[in-house]
């Protein structure tokens, strides 16, 4: 089969490039582009509106303006050399995918109590930064789609003195590549927990402001009380995890629920909410800020201080791994992501997918949330749902 | 005075004003950086955007309605300016405040939104007639309260001439309409708000709603003239907003600081709320400030 | 939830183990493989598994499709479909595994039982080429736009070749691929089949 | 309009020498719907053209209104960019939300295909003079995405690119670094690869066509 053809598919006749093909079009709605070309997208993404006035009657979203393949990239590398590029997934939290691709191939190739003790300690510091530099990207991001600047520029600005320790860690800003096979890839620095401890204290102490700034605000609380309530009857059917879950009230937390890497050692709770808006959403935000704090407080004195830090790895050259199939998951700031990983005893990877909460959330869940919404608050949906484009399509 | 030195003064004093209007707004700014932390551009940022404007090229025309909008807009915002007295007792910077009341300056506030408005709906973007439904309605919904301020101070002074209502302000800072009328000052400051645009009535443009709104599709010379426009249009508010509510003022340096004391207090109110919707903004302006201007209102029969 | 026969899920010291003694004996000795504590594997042949996902979903706490991929097993000529079912509540995963073939690529659709299968199949069926009939959006474009390859996921894909067919690169670049980059550096030794 | 003259480097609208071939088309039909500000047949006396001209490049240089579009993953970079860290509207970089008013396109990494036919819509309706910055490896070479199937590898092949930052991705420090070069080029005049996107138009679409199958733009986007 050398070129592919949809003509010759089946189910070639159910093509449409608008949903409801065939019905007559309704003179007083306009057609509308929400992205991808747009300030208030989130990433690389659009989503097709019908408006009628400000109300949005019906839209679909498109994604894949960033597809990079990345499955079958993976398909044709070697194992080590799939570290560099599986961070690419998910731009604004690359360690989830990191660690998800570390431990089912360690899985699979039965080492995953190789690992050494403070190599999994190290493991869970990073992921635990991660979520927490998210989280506040998010936080400001939220209050930023309605119009306010001063929020979203501090937040940004505290995360920047994360992402500085990352880059004091691992040596990158944005990509670590931190996470590899059997460990990690470097030890602490001298006076890490130090200054690490100073950025945190730095966060704590600004986010009174921020709490008057976003969730004490009237005229956030107007905007958001009661807007883009995700049903609850949604939770089992669509698969939703993660702080749109918990804004719902329940409390599923794939670190609790799954426990991996040293999340069952920490003392920490699942935070939720109720009323399942975005309010809520963006105090569930605002509270694991709080807990991401207190654990990465834990993990800095609980971590042992002497230890390797990596497994001693086979020759990346000739390593092979069994075949099997696993799927592992982890918790990110969005939700479970998993990975379906699948080998056939050869040195590349047969299978792997990405399973991220965005899928639904951008797809299922705003689709269905469309019809009836106000314009104004697409933008502040989407963003309190996370919807993150990369991870989409990959 | 004669008219032709007239004219000459005020296109002076609006040239002057323009010019305060774009150090205003690359003040405005360096002082919203500064509340978000950052440095900010430099003071005369303004002046070299309209420099840029001027010498890109605009590549696209929506037809002569479109082209006209800026234009509406700019006279619109000269139009007020014009009407308005900035230094009492200087007729060379009065303006032609003898000839125009009140009502006319509220006409030409209208006006300059109407053919803006007009422009933009030609444009054929999307954005551009929801920006211009969001903006209509939010205007009518401040211009409510604003009438009934000015109303009231109209009924208490017995004239919409703006230098009858100076003058009832002359006799110390208590004689203020600031003071003297508190009601109508609220509802009128509180409208001020609405009509600068600034969050959280800037639903206008959202950005990350429909992209600068009403002015999707205009290009380099059209955003000149509107930011011309929209600068005679601001120092004119402020100027008519000075002379209702602080007593006018006897010296350029007073009116220098009430203006800006006016127009910052909608940016520092901006800094620090996220936008209304637009029936939000619309119930708003509604509520209270409608019912400081009727008490306003009351509040000037009472004391006569 | 709750099961006339066998007694509440809930109640029972392994789910992992007691859900698939229960598959076993209403639906036939499936190969189970436990992988972990909360991972089981179940490889179903293609007849039942529709049956199992509608048992699950219905009638057992199994209520979440956590995801539904394809794996592309090109040398046995046949395609694999991988769902997991989870029930969140246990926190145990089920992995239903079913084998298609490669030259009829049609599966039924589980749309009907989870409303985020839709986008799944969608993606499935542009990716592999695995047709879904009764999917909504079948063969409408989800994430390429005017691919007129086969579909990119599948083994018999070359990247390689196509980039070198549709993509121009800057001259001076040289493909690294790593089994060649191995193979020269390292003769056979290194270079592994 | 004037042939690229190298006595007279400070002209935005001479065309520069970079890679595509000259002269397949005159011009593009700017001349036909151009409102205002068609500078092409003004006879000025030489001296003060070029005085003029630099004070134009002056002003562009120093308002530099990037278009809000994160094309790829380099886009998380311009958050920190935009704020209190990194604050790039010292520079009068500001954001631009609609084409229409912006100068800069910043393509923020890789372009997918589909991404690439939404870039040329965009950059296309951008006004005259405009200028791209490419960030990241994978804009110059395909970087670690050379065997994607979705991505293109050379960008200046679809779209005239005036500076590069590379990295993987960049650091804003970088980004600033890319901008200072843009800015010293603007006012210099040498920063021109718009109006070689106009001469060779011809050139640039066949390559656009190459790789985007169903071509439903129209021939230029106004």
């Amino acid at each position: 089969m050398s070129v592919f053809d949809y003509t010759t598919q089946p189910g070639f006749d159910l093509i449409s490039e608008t949903p409801n093909a065939g019905t007559t079009v309704d003179p007083k709605e306009v057609q509308l582009w929400f992205g991808p070309q747009h300030p208030g997208i989130t990433g690389n993404m659009s989503v097709q509106l019908w408006l009628e006035g400000d109300t949005i009657k019906r839209g679909i979203t498109h994604v894949g303006y960033l597809h990079r393949g990345f499955e079958k990239l993976m398909e044709r590398r070697k194992f080590i050399q799939s570290f560099p590029i599986v961070c690419r997934m998910c731009v604004a939290e690359p360690d989830t995918t990191e660690y998800l691709l570390a431990s089912s191939l360690e899985e699979l190739s039965g080492l995953d109590q190789a690992v050494p003790e403070k190599g999994q300690w190290l493991r869970t510091l990073v992921m635990e930064m991660s979520r927490l530099q998210v989280t506040l990207m998010v936080m400001g991001g939220q209050v930023g789609t309605m119009g306010m600047g001063t929020a979203p520029n501090w937040t940004y600005t505290l995360r920047d003195f994360l992402l500085d320790s990352f880059e004091e860690l691992t040596g990158g800003r944005v990509y670590h590549m931190y996470i590899t096979y059997g460990g990690v890839r470097r030890d602490l620095t001298p006076g890490f927990a130090q200054r690490l401890e100073a950025t945190l204290d730095r966060i704590e102490e600004r986010l009174p402001y921020l709490d008057d700034l976003i969730l004490n605000s009237a005229v956030f609380q107007q905007r958001t009380q009661g807007v883009s309530v995700v049903p609850a009857e949604w939770a089992d059917e669509l698969g939703i995890t993660g702080p749109v879950l918990r804004a719902m009230g329940v409390a599923r937390d794939t670190r609790r629920d799954y426990p991996y890497l040293k999340y069952p050692e920490l003392d920490f709770k699942v935070c939720t909410a109720t009323g399942s808006d975005i309010y809520a959403r963006t105090q569930v935000r605002r509270a694991e800020i709080a807990e991401s704090i207190h654990i990465i407080r834990q993990i800095l004195q609980m971590m042992p201080q002497e230890g390797p830090y990596c497994a001693k790895l086979p020759n990346m050259l000739t390593w092979t791994i069994p075949a099997g199939s696993t799927y592992v998951r982890a918790e990110s700031s969005r939700g479970e992501m998993g990975f379906v990983m699948v080998t056939d005893g050869s040195d590349t990877i047969r299978r792997v997918h990405l399973r991220g909460p965005s899928y639904t959330n951008a797809v299922t869940i705003l689709e269905r949330m469309l019809p009836g919404m106000n314009i104004a608050d697409l933008s502040a949906t989407m963003v309190s749902l996370q919807t993150c484009p990369p991870e989409i399509e990959r | 005075m004669e008219l032709f030195p007239k004219i000459g003064w005020t296109l002076l004093s609006l040239f002057v004003a323009i010019n305060y209007g774009f150090l205003i707004n690359g003040l405005i700014r360096k002082v919203m950086a500064r509340i978000q932390g950052r440095f900010g551009p430099p003071l005369w940022q303004p002046y070299i955007d309209m420099g840029k404007l001027l010498v890109q090229r605009n590549s696209i025309m929506h037809g002569y309605m479109h082209w006209l909008g800026p234009i509406f807009r700019s006279v619109g915002g000269m139009g007020v300016y014009v009407l308005v007295p900035v230094v009492i007792g200087e007729p060379r910077l009065a303006g032609f405040s003898d000839m125009g009341d009140l009502l006319l300056m509220m006409y030409f506030m209208f006006f300059g939104s109407l053919g803006m408005a007009l422009g933009a709906g030609d444009a054929g973007h999307p954005h551009s007639p929801i920006g211009v439904s969001r903006g209509l309605s939010q205007m009518t919904a401040f211009e409510m309260p604003f009438i009934l301020a000015v109303v009231a101070l109209a009924a208490h002074v017995g004239s919409f001439d703006i230098n009858a209502i100076i003058a009832t302000q002359q006799h110390g800072v208590l004689s203020w309409n600031l003071f003297a009328n508190p009601f109508a000052s609220a509802a009128a400051f509180l409208a001020l708000l609405g009509m600068n645009m600034y969050a959280p009535f800037n639903i206008v443009g959202a950005p990350t709603e429909i992209p600068v709104g009403p002015a999707t599709e205009y290009q380099n010379s059209y955003l000149s003239l509107m930011m011309i426009g929209r600068s005679a249009l601001a120092i004119g508010k402020m100027v008519m907003f000075m002379d209702l509510f602080l007593g006018g003022a006897h010296s350029i340096g007073a009116a220098v600081v009430k203006i800006l004391a006016i127009y910052f207090w909608s940016v520092f109110v901006g800094a620090v709320f996220p936008r209304f919707r637009t029936e939000q903004s619309v119930r708003f302006f509604l509520r209270w400030p409608t019912a400081f201007g009727v008490a306003g209102v009351l509040l000037t029969q009472w004391v006569r | 939830m709750f099961d006339i026969n066998h007694g509440n899920l809930d109640d029972s010291p392994d789910v992992g183990q007691e859900i698939v003694r229960r598959i076993h004996d209403r639906f036939g000795d499936f190969p189970a493989r436990f992988q972990k504590a909360d991972l089981v594997r179940l490889d179903v042949p293609q007849k039942d598994i529709i049956p199992v996902l509608s048992w699950l979903r219905t009638e057992t706490p199994f209520v979440q499709l956590t995801h539904l991929t394809a794996v592309d097993w090109l040398e046995d000529g046949q395609f694999e479909l991988m769902y997991l079912v989870t029930a969140p509540d246990l926190m145990v995963s089920l992995h239903l595994c079913v084998r298609l073939d490669r030259a009829k690529a049609e599966a039924e659709s589980v749309f009907n039982l989870w409303l985020q299968a839709e986008t799944y199949e969608q993606e499935i069926n542009e990716m592999f080429g695995i047709h879904f009939p009764g999917s909504p959006r079948q063969g409408v474009p989800f994430i390429l736009e005017g691919w007129r390859d086969m579909p990119p996921m599948r083994r018999d894909f070359d990247t390689v070749a196509y980039c070198d067919r549709t993509h121009p690169v800057r001259p001076g670049r040289e493909h690294q691929d790593s089994r060649v980059y191995v193979g020269r550096k390292f003769g056979e030794k290194g270079y592994l089949k | 309009m004037k042939k690229f003259d190298p006595d007279r480097p400070w002209d935005l609208t001479t065309l520069p020498t970079t890679m595509a071939p000259q002269g397949s088309r005159p011009h593009a039909p700017v001349e036909d719907q151009c409102f205002l500000g068609a500078e092409a047949d003004i006879k000025q006396p030489p001296k003060l053209q070029e005085a003029v001209a630099t004070i134009k490049n002056w002003f562009r240089a120093s308002s530099l209104n990037v278009l809000a579009f994160g094309t790829g993953c380099g886009a998380i970079e311009l958050r920190p960019l935009s704020t209190s860290r990194f604050d790039m509207s010292r520079f009068g970089i500001p954001g631009a939300p609609t084409p229409r008013q912006s100068n800069v396109f910043i393509i923020s990494g890789y372009l997918s295909v589909k991404t690439l036919t939404r870039v040329i819509r965009c950059y296309e309706q951008m006004p005259d003079p405009k200028w791209v910055v490419a960030l990241g490896s994978c804009t110059i070479n395909g970087g670690m995405y050379w065997d994607s199937y979705n991505t293109i590898k050379v960008l200046d092949l679809y779209l005239p690119v005036d500076v590069y930052v590379s990295g993987c991705m960049p650091r804003p420090e970088a980004l600033i670094a890319g901008f200072q070069y843009l800015m010293d080029d603007v006012k210099k005049g040498k920063a021109n690869g718009w109006h070689h996107y106009l001469e060779n138009l011809e050139w640039y679409r066949e390559n656009q066509k190459q790789v985007i199958t169903d071509w439903d733009l129209p021939n230029y986007n106004w």
